[in-house]
């Protein structure tokens, strides 16, 4: 999807925008109040939310190291900021550009992802304690965004009958 | 313990200083280009890399791809203080400080941006003394004219002067494979200029990347 | 010149959603809209479907140096050639994208429309802004200025033009466009202390007037006023 | 709109934004009925408009629909509809930067090559008096501050 400005000047010089693309627009700057508000909830929520994620994940995983554990935490962090700010900007794109490419090129250069997918099953079950249902669907598309670059855990080599010779 | 408050910075996490809508800012008022600390860009078209090329061999015949290598020289020195000065500053840690993980990884969302295409950095031949650099989509391999040898003279000269000022020392760079003669990638052998001498007699020879590497490494 | 580049299959073409909705609105006027970045690729791709790459001003001065030391003085000159060979490539290229675009050949639209359009895609890529003055064209001469010179800009007050890039891109371009052998010089420059640079375009004998008088000290306007009333040295 | 979102997005690069920084888009919210009605309103006399700005103009001084000998009445109407639109949009999204960067700036060279700066200055003061007539005030601050960029930019040597 666009960006929700983005159409009003792309065929200015030819066009009005129609009634449905004015409705359309008008759905999104109703929402803002929402967003904004789910927007400020994550953000006055953040430090105590992210504490409680770095607490258990050096729970469930004591033998990770710790500069790891940091730099995953710091990403998640990050991606929390980034899908937040999309979330207010019902853009996609967003995300995709100033934080996806990155993301993944330092998830795959720190081979973090067992960590990482730990990281994010934990911030997903904080926020839901957090955001009500209502905020948690708008900003879930967002998370999901960065939660799909996520490298896949690597899956131990299975020994089949075809690959004994 | 980790305390979350300590992993920020000024509450602001770093990421991608090179991010093209945040670093890359056009004034249409005045014409110009600059850069997020407010350098002055200059975007060069296909036409202007066309021209540079026919306009150097008409004008210095064979001499051109040394005009080109000694041109990214220069531009490459004065693109690594750049990029040492934007990210030891965004990052707040001086770049020899910085793993060369993340010194790569700046590296290459910088390289991307200014629309020089991929990069990567092969480092089997590090315990050789050798280190490999590999791009993908150069705009000056795409616009070459048509030869039997490597094209990429502008970025061997870059990468020459990036990866000297970095290590201190003067080092050289030889292309040893090319998109332009059908490669997968564009591979650029970096290392010290004695060393390298027997490489670039190689690829004279039109000797492939595969076949160069052992020879200089034994 | 086709046949000696090698084109690489999958040469990249600007696909915004912008474009893709509108292949004929010619909606490129901003800077957003005339570049797309492919932050996958690490490719920079205009609204005409040409690759760009961003240097920063030090490319140029290498581009001098490197000639430099190989050539010697004659770096100005080839500097000059280079700038020639970018206009006439550019001709045909604007010439191609123009018809695309407007739907119309360039012979048939207004010469004033025709040069401003020509001209914008520069003040996108940073090259400055320009003004001309086609005042004296029935005379075989006309103006242009340049704002901001990347070339006179990076090299500082050096005391002589330096913009041989610049007039020779001028001189390649409506050499094409005109279809007569025009040449170019710059009378006056950012770098000898003036706020914008000044080139002069015309035939081979006008320039080479202007450049005796230019060596012997004359200013731009002494040159303006000695070419408008007619004089040739 | 698309400039402050620009500009937030930048600015907040790393962090969160404030209540502040976050405030123009419950401003936007507020105004924003009352922009889709101007801008429906100005869609719908949009003609008029034009026409009424014409007949102004002619009554004051035809030359201004002349070039040498051309008569350039057809190509004032459509640069002026051009600009209309544009104007309206960037009331509509609040964006008077976008405006410039994404047409003006470009329309300014076009203008000043043609000498047509006089008539541009003639005719985006006109068009104030003539748009004010045409709605009520609250709606009429939102659009002629616009206008008066579009005078400024084109109608100023």
């Amino acid at each position: 999807m666009q960006p929700p400005f983005d159409a009003i000047f792309d065929e200015a010089e030819h066009r009005y925008l129609k009634p449905d693309e004015l409705q359309e627009m008008r759905q999104y700057v109703f929402s803002l109040k929402d967003r904004v508000s789910t927007y400020q909830m994550i953000r006055d929520r953040e430090l105590s939310l992210m504490q409680q994620v770095a607490d258990q994940i050096q729970y469930t995983m004591p033998d990770a190291e710790l500069a790891a554990l940091e730099r995953s935490l710091k990403n998640a962090m990050l991606s929390l900021r980034y899908c937040s700010m999309g979330m207010v900007l019902n853009d996609p794109s967003f995300v995709q550009n100033r934080l996806l490419g990155w993301l993944s090129d330092s998830m795959q250069i720190h081979n973090s992802s067992a960590i990482d997918r730990a990281v994010f099953r934990l911030i997903v079950q904080q926020l839901a304690q957090v955001l009500t249902s209502q905020q948690m669907e708008l900003f879930q598309p967002f998370l999901n965004l960065a939660q799909a670059v996520l490298p896949a855990p690597v899956e131990e080599e299975m020994l089949t009958v075809a690959g004994m010779f | 313990m980790i305390s979350v408050a300590d992993l920020l910075t000024n509450d602001r996490i770093p990421a991608n200083y090179y991010a093209n809508e945040v670093y890359v800012r056009g004034d249409l008022e005045m014409g110009l280009l600059e850069s997020r600390r407010g350098d002055r860009l200059l975007a060069i078209p296909e036409t202007l890399i066309q021209a540079i090329y026919a306009g150097l061999t008409k004008e210095t015949g064979q001499a051109s791809r040394l005009v080109l290598f000694n041109c990214g020289r220069w531009w490459g020195k004065n693109f690594f203080n750049r990029f040492r000065d934007e990210v030891s500053d965004y990052y707040e840690m001086p770049l020899v400080d910085m793993s060369m993980a993340e010194f790569l990884q700046a590296l290459k969302q910088c390289w991307m941006t200014y629309g020089l295409g991929k990069l990567d950095l092969d480092q089997s031949y590090h315990h050789r003394g050798f280190l490999v650099i590999t791009t993908w989509n150069s705009a000056f391999i795409r616009q070459a004219p048509k030869s039997q040898l490597p094209a990429g003279f502008l970025e061997a000269g870059i990468l020459s002067a990036v990866f000297s000022q970095l290590a201190g020392r003067e080092l050289h760079c030889v292309q040893t494979s090319c998109e332009s003669l059908g490669s997968d990638c564009n591979r650029f052998v970096i290392g010290l200029q004695k060393r390298l001498d027997s490489a670039e007699a190689m690829v004279e020879k039109q000797l492939d990347h595969e076949s160069i590497m052992p020879r200089l490494c034994a | 010149m086709a046949n000696l580049l090698w084109s690489g299959a999958t040469a990249p073409s600007h696909q915004t959603l912008t474009k893709l909705k509108n292949p004929k609105k010619h909606n490129h006027y901003g800077f957003k809209e005339f570049f797309q970045f492919d932050a996958t690729q690490g490719t920079i791709v205009d609204w005409n479907d040409s690759q760009n790459i961003l240097t920063t001003e030090d490319f140029i001065i290498g581009l001098v140096e490197g000639l430099e030391e190989e050539v010697g003085d004659a770096s100005a000159a080839t500097m000059y050639t280079i700038g020639c060979e970018w206009g006439q490539k550019d001709a045909f290229f604007f010439e191609k994208w123009f018809e695309k675009e407007f739907d119309r050949g360039i012979r048939q639209t207004n010469l004033l429309f025709l040069l401003e359009t020509w001209w914008w895609p520069f003040t996108a890529q940073g090259w400055g802004r320009w003004e001309i003055d086609l005042g004296e064209r029935k005379q075989g001469f006309m103006f242009i200025n340049i704002f901001d010179s990347a070339v006179a800009r990076t090299l500082g007050d050096v005391g002589k033009p330096v913009c041989y890039l610049y007039a020779g891109l001028f001189a390649g371009f409506f050499t094409e466009l005109v279809r007569k052998q025009l040449s170019c010089i710059e009378i006056q420059c950012y770098s000898m202390g003036e706020t914008y640079c000044k080139f002069l375009l015309g035939g081979q004998e006008r320039i080479d007037a202007a450049s005796f008088w230019l060596n012997e000290g004359a200013t731009a306007r002494d040159i303006e006023k000695r070419l408008k009333s007619g004089e040739l040295r | 709109m698309l400039n402050q979102i620009q500009r937030l997005s930048q600015a907040t690069e790393g962090r969160y934004a404030t209540d502040e920084e976050l405030s123009f888009l419950a401003d936007y919210g507020r105004s924003f009925d009352l922009r889709v009605q101007t801008y429906q309103k100005l869609q719908a006399s949009e003609a008029l408009i034009v026409q009424q700005v014409q007949a102004k103009m002619k009554a004051m001084d035809a030359t201004l629909f002349q070039s040498g000998q051309e008569d350039i009445t057809n190509k004032w109407k459509r640069d002026t509809l051009r600009t209309f639109r544009y104007a309206a949009a960037a009331m509509l999204a609040d964006d008077p930067e976008t405006l410039r960067e994404r047409f003006l700036f470009w329309f300014q060279t076009i203008m000043r090559a043609f000498g047509a700066q006089r008539s541009c200055g003639v005719t985006y003061t006109v068009m104030q008096e003539v748009v004010k007539q045409h709605l009520i005030p609250p709606q009429a601050n939102l659009i002629l501050p616009i206008l008066e960029v579009n005078r400024r930019m084109l109608g100023t040597v």
